[in-house]
């Protein structure tokens, strides 16, 4: 006897009219918020919250590697590190990494390695931190949607940004983007991470059962998911160099008033 | 092995401007020597915890949640519950710290806003027994730093009292092996509002509220933890120098309007 | 925290070799892009194990062992047992393992592995259940890799299921607080066969099997696992770069022949 | 069912005379015994009875910094564990270091690091270990006063030894120099290690309920016992320099009549 | 992993005075081959354990602390008591001993002690039962090493029976749930008395209870553990080299007389 | 109750025809089946069955000290682990090293270290680790034999082979190379590794009881059971020697006819 009682089960995931149990078309994404450079030490940052997820990401480096013997001659290190918040889950987490985490941190990594161009920063790393404060499925899609926009707002030269969004099956049908309670009582769950321009798939993952035509049908939802997604990430970005050029502008104009 | 501790390098000149304008009565930041830094306080932002509180102390981020969970009581505490406070300075927040097993800096910050709330019995254990020697409620506080700019520890104790008065547990009993929800929710039983405001001498001036650069040239850190009452529950000495008696006295009696000032703004914050 | 990982130096002109080839549609071991190296199987090997398979895919080994012990539920799932899954990288097998705590590869190669079984449902979890919410089978798998030349996730994978397929247990029962021995053995209960296929993505071109020289020069790696209807149980990408998602679609299709050969292989193996 | 059956809680801390139940007055320490020199190995080392307690204290160094990259330029690394035997107590401790084992190493240190001459020793440490053979409340103070012991005993310079008490709150009445049982079932405990000369408090804390006329009248009491100890601590150094003296003179003496 | 160990560079001078003495049949502090340097027992410092002991070996110091807990039986000896032997190198007691998890030397340390104790049958384990299969003694004898002069296995073997003939233990019985005390004490039930006895082999030569500049250049290490029959319990070879069978034949037949000889002593100082 | 139901012990160790449960005599080893160079990746390896005991020996080095601050100077490090795969005994053990595979691993370095010629390859290490895959009493002595043969797979040069073997007491009477049930049945064990030639015993260990003169009688068995051993060793190195070269000469042969 050492848990609460559990939340119930709900009797449907889908509805009458074809709606999940928050409202949602299958095809559609949760409300998704997006900032970068909340954060004041970190050479950069970025917030999302997708659906009930709230994840925090911070980058540093390019800097020195620590302990030296990590380094590479020919490239930047990439180090990634996904951790929840003990209390980001209904159970409390235990703050040490589980195997789980382990395992996240290294396909999380592995999805952001193609775009960031490593050789430039020979001997250095270059560590991402994404910290769970909330979970509430997808957290993995989720962390790389704002971890590469954290890279962005570092300052770290990269080929493009990655995005990712999961799908999954629930109650026998596809459907976009699952929350917690659909990923725990759905049939499966594909996590995927695009990389648009180049058109590389950097992470995919499954679990569950699907047949071949589902699995088809998912993957290609998912991957136009991953484009949504990348476009609300440049809009991000845009909103966010506008607003340091009308502090620039407006800075200057004030000098020339002077 | 706890280690004379390695500082960043500060440059020198950034060093000597800090502590030239404390010596003056000045601050880098244009505060007075017994100002805090502007503090925001945000509460309910984690729903899946019981409760959990954000603040923001400056630049310093700091975010508190409380989960409260089902256990057994400490064999020689059969008719209390059980609160556990933990601190996480996870790398995210400063470049100084380190993925691992926590540091000594995270276990002090979480021992000292363990001994607030423990000592000013700000939580009532007792009400958290649902089976005596048996079935207890856990109450679980962690501390996640998300951005270190300086005096984690008053952020931290900040965070964690509007997080406990932020809180919403589901009321339960003990039917026969089994805890159920009896329906309804009540905020954690709390008798006291600890506050810790910390001081540091910098040069020879006892400034309050520290920031991370004002922090690197510090010889040394007093907190004292000051209950509803302007009683005293806890006090932490910290750091490689000491203070004389006059300047403890000083800090201690300074304690007390501030942390009534700083309670009053949780209070406001938390209730909503 | 995962790091990008420090590939042991392979000779430039080695490594271009393998390339070489495999972009004219060969392979250093003169097998075709879509053939597996040979592949043996050995059932029962370990006496003490519940289940135990030896897999030999080219000069890769891996030996997996079943252990059934008595254990208590996840509070979550009263009327389940428990599976398992743990990979061991021991240092006998390769230079570029160390002893110690299980590496990232080894939790990802028990985590692929145990996503096949528990995903397909191959094991009948609720028949392990001896009182329902006290006492079940815990089923451990333990993977031990003993030469590494490429490829560990299949070689595993198989190794696991034949196992599995492979296991005596003996028939238990609760009696008051007691488990006892009701005589008789029986197999762990199968309602799946999960096979992982894995594929590499050299230059351009996609191969089946990589061994430990292709995956040193590998782009990605994919894995995905099919069961006994020609349906997806699981998936892994792996490695630095990535796949086009023409890649992938043809990795899923071809990832279906080629676990029902492999399944073809385990069951003659395994059943003897 | 994993303890024994408990002691009792003593029914008064104070009797009607204004004893302690082990028959103190509430402004007296326990007795205490100290000595240095005790260890071969160690390069200093020191010895602490205060009440039941039983502390040894040895300081190795300075030495070389092993791992190298722990040492400083420009002054020497003071590293100390205080640490419990695992029979030093009521309920067997386990010998992995506790979260207080590793907070009190810290403020521990910090208490002696300002009496130091760390700069006359660049790039070494000093090392402090203290070993609790038997606990019996007030252990940190008890370890600081014999801490200070064996590094004059190994010869480390210093301005000058620091000394350390706590003193209490029982049945609402100040005490000085809790024991054990006085700290769990009293209403407060101040630790307190002063550097009497310079008249600096480098340890500083408090747990329970103090009100501010309390605080200020127990710290008074603290730093008072401090000087106290600090007279013990001379005395000691006083004889053993004087033992020294006295050997030296017989064996000249010696070598003349030979 | 257990590597070859670094020893400290001990001036080659001094080692070759060492190792000329012993080749002479004479030793650096002047006893001979044969003999202990000066034993020193003392029981009962540690009020709060239930029993205790310090060893002086010439300049080695060692205490044991006996602390009688309550617990659970193993599952396979539901009808005996738990005994746990525990050595802690800790760094204050030799330049070469580091914090830490226990090294291989502390782990041997332990483990040869815990041998003499339980395969000499010393303590009476069934009688340490509370409740069958339920609730029994678990005894802890914690070895602490306070000062490195060599030979720590006798030290601290003498040291752990010292402080169980001098072990005081309340009465206990399990009413319903609880353990409960019955009023008075008893000592710990030892039914027999295992000393062990150490030899080294320096250059070619066999001398008893080695010094710590002895073990330097010793070449190997053997320990006879003799019960109060005068016949053997426990043996461990240790070092780098090792004995020819005869010597070890001399060995095993001193160490009888040896150990009958430390035996006395600390019957004669535990039992006051 | 988290065990399994336990395998009855057996009535009697030797039956009334002096036979042990096993059917062999007192003073006979188990079947014993020994190979060489299994392994693709190590440089050396060696497998060994004896009863049910199933172990596999790898030899790496010498090769590069890492981390460096390891390396001697004036001889190669010897590096051992002795590791009990979790399916190798009754109840599944925990993968992470206990305290048992801990002494073994030192012992069994150290009954090596004699006849390594270790001061040929400074500065390197030599690694040595011993799977068990299946554990049937006398696990360390099997190891050492088999270790002996992986490092003359290895090719590292060494002054001859060590051989190990255990004699233990059953029933009151000595016997020769315990298994499993009689170790744990059984009043004692002593394992024993020798040196044959140099006449060095490099292992000894016992436990458990022993008159002077059953030892005395047991220790002899043991060494003429080590040179049995060795014998064995020696065959199966002759063997693989005999085999590449027939390979050579036939290779030879075959260029000649070409």
């Amino acid at each position: 006897m050492n848990k609460l009682p559990e939340p119930k089960q709900p009797e449907k995931l889908i509805d009458d009219k074809g709606l999940r149990i928050d409202g949602r078309r299958l095809d559609e994404l949760r409300p998704i918020k997006l900032e970068v450079g909340l954060l004041d030490k970190a050479d950069g940052s970025a917030y999302i919250e997708q659906g009930k997820n709230k994840i925090l990401v911070a980058v540093y480096g390019p800097r020195e590697a620590h302990p030296k013997h990590i380094a590479m001659p020919e490239r930047a290190v990439i180090r990634c590190r996904y951790h929840m918040a003990p209390f980001s889950v209904d159970e409390r987490k235990n703050p040490a990494p589980s195997r789980r985490e382990m395992e996240l941190s290294k396909v999380i990594r592995e999805s952001l390695e193609p775009v960031v161009l490593t050789d430039l920063y020979p001997r250095t790393t270059i560590d991402l931190f994404i910290e769970v404060l909330q979970s509430d499925g997808g957290s993995r899609c989720a962390g790389i949607t704002a971890a590469s926009l954290a890279l962005a707002d570092a300052g770290i030269p990269m080929k493009e940004m990655v995005a990712a969004c999961a799908v999954g099956k629930i109650e026998g049908k596809l459907a976009l983007d699952l929350s917690d309670a659909e990923d725990k009582y759905g049939e499966a769950d594909i996590p995927v991470a695009l990389v648009p321009n180049a058109g590389l798939v950097t992470l995919l993952q499954m679990d569950g059962h699907l047949t071949l035509s589902e699995f088809e049908q998912g993957f290609t939802m998912a991957l136009e998911a991953c484009k949504t997604l990348n476009a609300m990430q440049r809009e991000v970005l845009k909103k966010k160099y506008a607003t340091i050029k009308e502090a620039a502008e407006e800075r200057e104009e004030a000098e020339v008033v002077a | 092995m706890s280690a004379t501790p390695q500082l960043p390098p500060v440059a020198k000149l950034e060093q000597k401007t800090v502590i030239d304008l404390v010596a003056k009565g000045k601050r880098i930041d244009e505060r007075g020597p017994e100002s805090y830094r502007p503090i925001q306080i945000q509460v309910g932002l984690i729903e899946k915890a019981n409760g959990s509180a954000q603040v923001h102390l400056g630049k310093s981020k700091v975010l508190a949640g409380i989960k409260v969970q089902i256990g057994t009581p400490f064999p020689d505490t059969p008719d209390e519950g059980v609160l556990t406070v933990n601190a996480e300075l996870v790398p995210l927040a400063s470049p100084s710290f380190e993925a691992g097993p926590p540091s000594e800096a995270a276990i002090e910050l979480s021992r000292v806003v363990d001994r607030g709330i423990r000592e000013s019995k700000a939580l009532d254990m007792k009400s958290l027994v649902l089976q005596k020697g048996k079935t207890v409620q856990v109450v679980y506080v962690d501390i996640y730093v998300l951005d270190h700019d300086g005096n984690l520890i008053d952020a931290a104790s900040m965070a964690a009292l509007a997080a406990l008065v932020n809180s919403k547990v589901s009321k339960m009993e003990v039917k026969g092996d089994e805890v159920i929800n009896k329906g309804g929710h009540h905020q954690l039983p709390l008798n006291n509002y600890p506050v810790a405001v910390t001081f540091a001498k910098v040069d020879r001036t006892i400034i309050v509220d520290p920031s991370l650069e004002e922090e690197q040239v510090m010889n040394a850190r007093l907190t004292v933890t000051i209950d509803k009452n302007g009683d005293i529950c806890a006090m932490q000495k910290g750091g490689l120098y000491g203070f004389t008696p006059d300047e403890v006295r000083k800090a201690v009696h300074m304690a007390v309007g501030k942390a009534a000032e700083n309670r009053a703004r949780i209070m406001a914050a938390a209730k909503g």
